[in-house]
């Protein structure tokens, strides 16, 4: 199989639905002509036109509107908002209008929008530029939210939300473009709201998603140099999420940790643990741990955003707590 | 324009002014919930836009909505039935008075968040302009909605792709109890619009053969792919904001002065001058419309909401 | 004690407050000549003047931004959001600017900043105007969030927000503004982060803020009727919320019901409950249950919307299925 | 201006740019890390927009920041140490390059999201204006900002509440690879601005006299009570967007135009003219620039970032 980066995963997922699908459109800021600031949308214009491809000005709130009405007249656009901090200002857009238009107007409207967002910190852009915002989508009936973790269930989820005829909010680790991976040739859009059990163990499940599905593995692989065999499952998709595999995975185990970048309260992490309890409180053998994002704006200094950040460690010694 | 064309104009202002009579009424009786914003007074301003759009042209609009919804050719039935939150309204009860649309009409949705439907627009906008159909875009908001950073991205885009999108702002003075020049540093409208090189009009808003006539200029420029147009069209809502305010804030005599202005005592004076049509041929007219709106409300009356059981339906597709 | 509603109490706060100290601005749509949308803001515009009551231009984002200015230029401003789902327009300025500026800045900004939102569902204004976005402000660090429920704690909390010298969300809830209820002749500013039991009781702990509050009473006084003793704790604070007082509550009773109007998914139950667990796993008799807002966008019509709010009778089947 | 002034002028110029030399390298060693949006260029700009100002006026700006706080009287080794992310940063080094703060120098804050500071200069001019304080406020931001609407916004408040704000848009062509004609319906800056009826003029923006002049009459106009006003400052950006850029989508015939009107040459060979000062005297600044440039970059490399420990300080005011 080849290997690729999640980068080139992304932009064969744009490249061969174009291809597929005359009714996608890509639009976003320095999309086009600059290729995007990741590079993600690399190639797209010179093969599919500015007609298919189009830069806009930096208006986050009516690009996101944009989309609905593009969606509305028949298209299937994929607008990429150049990092998810950016969403703030169009969140009126995605979860006031997007999200809710379809039930609002008494599902008359079908709106197929997948909006690509980088995000994820680690890489020193400070508080205004690190911000994990899941939650906010997480939270909003009428959206689905994704979050894929490497080059194959990038491509292959990206072509999923596309196909998708509801609103999909995309999410994308910045610190996993470069993350490489094997591709099969031939990838089929991926279930959204399946996870998937990246590593089968006995003593523990650990709940991952994104960049963290590679934390949890790593801690994974510490742990079973002490004999714990730890189970890891990867979300994939954080709206709707994957109860009965998470269920099954800790009915087997009997004890669970959750895992996330975003911050704690209100978390990704709190709401998995919050329906693990309700689901199978009697298989409980322990109160399940969290590890989430520290649980405040992001610093620059390395060091210190490097702390808000889980790393394996937090992760082991979240295990061994609910071990002991 | 003939007789008989003259004639449904007439008909279509009185169909909407006489709705919003009615939907006072039955918000008083309690059957009609949450907020409920009346158009009386504009009604030239939305069918003199609408006028001479096509079918598959597309409109959107702000929450005060039933004018557009009916003047675009929506069922009083299915907009009343809405109103009193039933399964057989426009939206099955899900929307509401802010919320009305119909797929069939090409009305595409009455839009509650101030300015939040102009990046919509833009999108329709693009859509059509892809595909290369021959559609227009119209969309309808408030002097209100120029103060919402939104309108100003709307705009900059719309012009700058040159979308065939005509933006018509009702300039009815105020926004709730604010008037324009105590909200907006620039109180005309096409001036603050001028900051996105496209063509701009104001017009006299109570006057149906105007609106008309600058609105049709705009649609013929936007389907021969020259871009978008600006309109401002200078109207009053004779009532207050929404039903639950008494609009203590305007002068009984500025609201007199509007009143002069009716669309409707015009458009009759127009007509009846120029087809020498008495009083007895808008009276048919007006017992069409009081027969329409009895069986709108008879309608409502008759029907009830859905079921409980199929609150989850519409938040996705399956 | 005199008695009187919400509404009164608050504005009874704002007046007190601006009497005091004369840094207070209030600023808003319609909050002046018109005397607020919910007449909240009633009379400040004579009694103060229009320097320090202002009307502004429908700009959610520049309000909140002006609000930032105005505290860093030395003022106390209490800016009111129309409704709070105009939030979701400013949320960039209130989510990346106004909760992290001080950290970002090493500390030398201050923001003492008190956002007045009415919210909450119940009045058929259909999906873009019945939000709950609690969970939006509790899950960004920066901010804190405060909800009263009775007039008495409206006044005493609107206080303490506005001497806060942190930016404070404050939500209102627009069914309560005629609730009635007995207020002292002084009032002192309360405790912000500080929840209260409502009801004592020994067989179970129900948690609940803002309207639900009211809810939960009134089923603690139906399972009464059943020789089920609940207590009820109203939290009054969401962020930073009283950990200490439901975990103690829960030690005691070892049964627990979450009631929040917001929508479930990230929610502020799961955010308890995930807590308690950690606290008090091994005081826990029985799963924690949560009562939450449908995970609908709120529909008009006036039975579907009711089926969307928690009712009394959603949390006495709760606290029957703790008790099982 | 006397001799003294325009040494001062050439010092705080040369500082600027010098100082983007030293950040390149450091963060080119990986000293220095993030997004970092050198100034280059752009110098006459921000300080002849500086110039006039006093010790209380109020300076907010973009993430292109260095060149604010430095011109404005910042210490060179306080911005430096907080690139680096120590302790002894401007800002702890909890900002980093798009943050720099100084409350001392009243330089209130870099912002990276784009546009989101003019509000923020908006609330700086209601307080000034409440507390009938003789102060300004300096907001800068680019010609892309004024596609994000909520510059709109507060462009409108700022004159409706006739505001001590002076708007400086620094045109630099660019908003990343968009330049203004692929991205703005309306090229002209000032065209745009006026939507709010509030003064507006456009400057040469590589000429420090010009722009100070400029700079000035709007300043000295919102000292008197009598409002904002609106600045376009014509320019241009040395480097790519940020480090990271490597700006393929400028000409070297364009980037050699614009090198051409470099505004430290144009000031040395100004102050040259008037006061027959050769290079020895510039030569003596520019000795000046690079020790105090030295003493930043180790000062910065001797300081080591908070302990972890004091993570979660700064939160919350206690
Ligand atoms: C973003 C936002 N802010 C505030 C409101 C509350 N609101 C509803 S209508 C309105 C006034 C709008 O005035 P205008 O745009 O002139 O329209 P009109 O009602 O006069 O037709 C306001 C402030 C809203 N719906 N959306
Ligand atoms: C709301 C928002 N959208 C996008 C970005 C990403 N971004 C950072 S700088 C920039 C270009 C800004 O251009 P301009 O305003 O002209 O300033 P310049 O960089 O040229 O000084 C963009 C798109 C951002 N920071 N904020
Ligand atoms: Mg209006
Ligand atoms: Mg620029």
């Amino acid at each position: 199989m080849p290997e690729m980066t999640c980068r080139e995963a992304l932009n064969q997922a744009l490249a061969e639905e174009m291809r597929r699908d005359d009714s996608i459109i890509v639009f976003g800021e320095d999309v086009a002509l600059y290729e995007g600031s990741f590079k993600v949308t690399r190639g797209l214009l010179k093969e599919f036109g500015g007609e298919r491809v189009i830069d806009t000005p930096i208006s986050e709130a009516a690009i996101v509107g944009a989309a609905i009405g593009a969606a509305m007249g028949g298209l299937r656009p994929v607008p990429e908002l150049m990092t998810v901090n950016f969403a703030y200002v169009a969140m009126d857009q995605i979860c006031n209008h997007l999200a809710l238009m379809r039930y609002m107007f008494g599902g008359q409207v079908t709106l197929p929008v997948t909006i690509r967002m980088p995000g994820g910190g680690g890489h020193q852009l400070g508080s205004q530029h690190s911000n994990s915002l899941e939650v906010h989508f997480v939270h909003t009936p009428g959206l689905k939210v994704v979050y894929p973790s490497t080059p194959a269930n990038s491509k292959a989820l990206l072509k999923a939300a596309i196909r998708d005829d509801n609103p999909v909010v995309f999410l994308e680790h910045e610190g996993l473009y470069n993350f490489k991976g094997e591709v099969p040739e031939e990838v089929e859009p991926a279930v959204i709201g399946r996870a998937e059990t990246v590593r089968e163990g006995r003593d523990v499940t650990i709940v991952a998603y994104g960049a963290m599905t590679h934390v949890a593995l790593e801690a994974a692989r510490r742990l079973a140099d002490d004999s714990v065999d730890a189970e890891v499952v990867d979300l994939l998709t954080l709206r709707p999420w994957d109860k009965d595999a998470v269920a099954a995975s800790v009915a087997r185990t009997h004890r669970a940790v959750v895992v996330e970048e975003a911050r704690p309260v209100c978390g990704i992490a709190a709401e998995v643990a919050a329906n693990v309890y309700e689901m199978a409180f009697d298989e409980l053998d322990a109160p399940i741990r969290r590890v989430s994002g520290a649980d405040v704006p992001m610093p620059y200094a390395r060091d210190l955003e490097q702390a808000c950040i889980p790393h394996a460690d937090d992760v082991v010694a979240a295990v061994r707590a609910t071990l002991d | 324009m003939n007789k008989k064309e003259l004639m449904d104009v007439y008909y279509r202002m009185a169909l909407a002014r006489s709705f919003e009579t009615r939907v006072a009424e039955q918000y008083t009786k309690g059957k009609i919930g949450g907020f409920c914003h009346l158009y009386a007074g504009e009604e030239a301003v939305a069918l003199g836009a609408l006028w001479s759009l096509r079918p598959e042209d597309r409109v959107v609009g702000s929450y005060r909505d039933h004018a557009y919804f009916l003047m675009r050719g929506g069922d009083p039935k299915t907009a009343m039935a809405e109103l009193f939150g039933h399964a057989d309204g426009c939206c099955k009860g899900k929307g509401g008075s802010m919320h009305m649309y119909d797929a069939e009409i090409n009305f595409l949705g009455g839009y509650a968040i101030v300015g939040g439907m102009c990046p919509i627009a833009v999108g329709l906008g693009m859509a059509a302009k892809y595909r290369r159909e021959d559609r227009v875009v119209l969309c309808f908001f408030g002097d209100g909605a120029t103060n919402q950073g939104v309108y100003h991205e709307a705009l900059n885009m719309a012009a700058l792709y040159e979308l065939p999108v005509i933006w018509v702002c009702e300039n009815n003075h105020y926004a709730i109890g604010s008037s324009v020049a105590r909200s907006s540093a620039e109180e005309s409208m096409v001036r603050k619009a001028k900051a996105y090189g496209m063509p701009t009009h104001v017009v006299d808003g109570m006057d149906f053969f105007k609106m008309q006539s600058v609105a049709e200029r705009a649609i013929r420029r936007a389907r021969k792919g020259r871009g978008p147009s600006f309109i401002e069209a200078m109207c009053y809502r004779y009532r207050g904001h929404s039903m639950s305010d008494p609009a203590t804030y305007r002068s009984p005599e500025e609201v007199a002065f509007w009143k002069k202005r009716d669309p409707i005592p015009r458009i009759k004076a127009a007509i009846g001058h120029d087809f020498e049509i008495g009083e007895e041929e808008f009276a048919v007219v007006d017992e069409r419309v009081r027969r329409e709106l009895d069986e709108a409300v008879a309608f409502a009356e008759a029907g009830s909401e859905l079921p409980v059981e199929r609150l989850y339906e519409d938040v996705y597709v399956d």
